[in-house]
């Protein structure tokens, strides 16, 4: 088997490995649900994936393109609706044992992520989709991972627009606005993956990829993170990436082309 | 008045009736699901202007509408269409050259403001964005707040929990309840006197239609009374809230109909193409939405092919290795 | 741990493992319909007392449970059975004579109560009961809420509405969340998961459900994953919720089972005379709770002829022209 | 025909005239529901019952002996839930067109009722079933039928419990005090019916039957009621008696013995 990879195989995997059994899996499309799905294949094959549409643990025959794609609807536990699937992350019960997967445009060194605009407000230069369902995971859940590319004008100084809470502006602000403890507990990129001091709030680098170093890394964020305790990353093993390649997506539709 | 009344006619004469210039308007569905399109369409046809559009994820007819200038005013979670469009483009073009005022909530917000109006409360309370822009910045100017009794005065409020503690909460966001003048929903079933048989997941429809003064419904099938009588725990809508229903068959293309039909990537593919550009749209919407006079007119010029490549597999209720790419 | 985990066990070992001395609890059903009655009867067996109930109107259970001394604190809606007992009597003699604490509330609240848990927020709004005494009237002791970290400190609160008479409303009873140790619903389908399908009304179940920290589900029909799979929309309850699975045909006799058998208007009429008298009711207990070891036994005791004598009709879902006088 | 009638037979007919064509029904179980249902088949066949368990025009072919019943499931337009039953009477577009149908032990001059205890709140002398769904219908629909036995005890100056409010202390004070004009807008008893004054909020006589005196209505009754209004009320007509008899309760189950 070929040990290479893309970035788009390890980000995958690293996010994979974040998944608990047990765990209850708020995903999205494209990269995400396929974390989930890896996951659930690899490491954590009791965890659930569900939809904020209202799906919960479907069985995913054919990857979906949308959180209102039909087939997350089939053979599911149970298809509620969305202010049911909210009412699960939102409800302490069950929504201590979720971690989501998210995306983002910007995002701080609080983990705060921005999916609504990048310029100003009301005349953007570009307009995104806005929340969704982001800004809810987010305010709701102990445990997101948010996937980025590593770019400097991704990982900013100032978000343009706040979406959904990380740690807000650290020191236990988020704890102070009324949020409970969680957020954006871990980023996953193409270069690293960076996780925040329980007391500043901060960001810092967890672990950099083969191949990568946390200079590269401090190169392509804008705002000082703290390195001092990074570790190289385990590479894929030939189990993960067997298990992704042959059982994930084999089409690869949303893998794209093979390194 | 309700009970066994016929509320069925066609839908040219349904939209002309309710979905008046300057209404408040939902729509169901969420991204590529089961929009009500056939409606959308009629609406565009009917040149039907200054809309007040609430939405959570409508993508598709969101974006449909948005581009055919229907809309002055959005309150809005999220404006994207899947794969096919990550976000919709001519919502996002209509902001960036601020052709429409908009006001951004989150999804669970959206659904939880058509549920306030179900419920019939003011408004309904969560823990959702505090420390947020979603909630300290506002985009409808506050002289519209002020000038227009049917908008809220405040886009929302941080308010403290009356029990203290309680619930591990301090605070709260109250989110104002929406009361449209008028939903649209499309469905699986319906029958005569309105009520609704869905399949697959509801989205936020039944909350929708429950907050709304007036609700049309499409339905892929207009069955007997006695078919939906047969499974009353199915039936998530009663016909008490429904004002009037429409036969449209596929009137949910090119969105999905679980059960029914696929979405048509290759449809939405064309659609998000012709968005990126003012005029490209419009020669779009010049050849598939006013150039036909019906959704039945529409679909001939889509073509059986067409329709018949996404048909839904009984068993899995999507179409099965369906060209999607 | 919870996907494809069995958790089925025992009823006698779910009771005795979360339903605690002192637990707050709550249990599933209306009056005299899909009460879970085999773990009711199975909690007076074990002598489990000093429970804390929340109930809306769950008749025939809160009854048995009361009039065995289980119950210390009630929080409850009303204490009603149909036509057989149109006051539990058991329940208004416990009040008449300060055998328990208790504080009414009224169905919406109780049922809102449970779906503020389920929501995860520390309150609902509603405009039921301004200026009537179940707003002003408060029943537990002001040392007890003070004291006790589980129970609120306060009934309910009127709040102003922070949109001003947005919704026609200047002010809101907030009525505090409740989240149960343990909630326990007698359904017609689960697998060994915890999915659960209810057939007929669903009444507060899965508000119940979804705002307790620990769900103990007895089933009629204990089913393959694959068949409750088959229908996602009728499954009201996804197994993330519940702990314990236990497999008890006949466990909410004499209280009816949608599609499964009908209240035993006779059961319930013996029931309802016994309760009259407090010696009455302990022979009566004593005969057909204690006298028995598990739910099997005292349904042998009741005899298959009776339950022949209730079983449902296929087509009704009850069973037609029974004997209810 | 037997013309002759019970007073649970024109209790019955006289809440029966309340109903009107396209009104949604909040019914109870016993005379209220008997009420619903020959509305439904004498005058109003296109009122809908509805139930505070969540059913919706249940077809009803045996009458129900609670609102928990499984009569009331099967052949209903939608089964849900108790919280979706409450939201339709507290919603304003579906809740306006609610009628409901009340029992209680008491009443007061201003159409309050107490279904709770009579005597001291905490040592009650007797303690009844409590609110159910009655505070909040009372609360939230515009009309009311209270079905009350007219006598001096039930009829009181001052109720020993507020359970669900009707025009509190009258003048506006309903309004005042928040809610929504409605609560109980007729009172129907074994004697007459009884009307609320639009500006005072005060019972006055509306009719009485054949057979009753306004004097006989008051001295059955501990406040002072205004019945200088008060007409003779039109006994059941054939029609209603005969639909009454033989298509509601042709076994009497509810009726009870023929006058």
């Amino acid at each position: 088997m070929d040990m290479s990879y893309t970035p788009k195989e390890i980000m995958t995997i690293m996010a994979a490995r974040e998944i608990k059994n047990g765990d209850i899996v708020f995903s999205g499309t494209g990269i995400s649900m396929l974390a989930a799905m890896a996951a659930k294949k690899i490491n954590a094959p009791d965890s659930v994936i569900f939809f904020e549409t209202g799906a919960m643990d479907s069985l995913l025959e054919e990857i979906p393109f949308a959180v209102a794609d039909p087939r997350i609807m089939y053979w599911a536990a149970a298809n509620s609706s969305l202010t049911d699937a909210f009412a699960t992350m939102q409800n302490r019960i069950t929504g201590d044992r979720v971690i989501a997967i998210l995306g983002a445009a910007q995002i701080d060194m609080y983990g705060n992520l921005n999916t609504t605009c990048i310029g100003d407000y009301f005349s953007p230069d570009i307009r995104f989709s806005g929340s969704g369902g982001g800004c809810d995971v987010a305010s709701f859940v102990p445990r997101c991972i948010a996937f980025m590319q590593h770019e400097k004008r991704k990982f900013v100084n100032q978000l343009d627009y706040l979406t959904s809470p990380g740690q807000l502006s650290g020191n236990g602000s988020r704890e102070a606005a009324g949020l409970r403890s969680g957020g954006v507990s871990v980023v996953v990129t193409n270069l690293g993956v960076m996780r925040f001091d329980p007391d500043t709030g901060k960001m810092y680098l967890d672990q950099y990829y083969p191949g990568t170093t946390p200079g590269m890394i401090l190169e392509n964020t804008q705002f000082h993170m703290d390195v001092s305790q990074a570790v190289q990353a385990l590479p894929p093993t030939e189990k993960e990436l067997r298990i992704l390649r042959e059982n994930c997506d084999p089409q690869r539709l949303i893998l794209g082309p093979a390194g | 008045m309700d009970n066994d009344t016929d509320k069925t006619m066609p839908l040219q004469e349904a939209v002309s009736r309710y979905v008046k210039k300057g209404a408040h308007i939902s729509i169901g569905g969420f991204t590529l699901n089961r929009n009500p399109m056939a409606a959308v369409y009629e609406i565009i046809r009917q040149k039907i202007t200054d809309l007040h559009l609430y939405a959570h994820s409508n993508g598709t007819g969101l974006d449909e509408l948005i581009g055919a200038g229907c809309i002055s005013k959005l309150e809005i979670a999220y404006g994207g269409n899947g794969k096919a469009a990550p976000t919709c483009i001519r919502f996002a073009k209509a902001i960036q050259n601020n052709d429409i005022l908009f006001e951004d909530y989150s999804n669970y917000m959206m659904s939880l403001r058509f549920m306030a109006g179900a419920m019939g409360v003011p408004f309904l309370p969560t823990l959702s964005g505090l420390g947020s822009d979603i909630v300290s910045t506002w985009g409808f100017p506050e002289s519209l707040r002020r000038s227009d009794p049917k908008i809220v005065d405040r886009k929302l409020a941080v308010v403290d929990n009356p029990f203290g503690n309680w619930g591990g909460a301090k605070k709260v966001v109250a989110v104002p309840a929406i009361t449209p003048d008028v939903t649209i929903i499309h469905v699986q079933k319906a029958d005569a006197m309105g009520t609704c048989s869905i399949k697959g997941l509801a989205f936020a429809d039944v909350e929708q239609v429950k907050a709304s003064r007036h609700v049309i419904v499409t339905c892929e099938n207009l069955v007997e009374k006695a078919e939906l009588r047969k499974n009353p725990d199915m039936n998530q809508i009663p016909f008490i809230h429904v004002t009037a229903v429409c036969h449209v068959p596929f009137g949910g293309y090119p969105t999905a109909v679980y059960g029914h039909y696929d979405y048509d990537s290759q449809y939405l593919k064309k659609f998000a193409a012709a968005a990126k550009d003012k005029d490209a749209f419009k020669a779009y919407q010049d050849a598939w939405v006013y150039g036909v006079n019906s959704h039945e007119q529409f679909l001939q010029q889509v073509g059986k092919e067409s329709l018949a490549a996404i048909a839904a597999d009984p068993e899995t209720g999507y179409s099965v290795n369906m060209k999607r790419d």
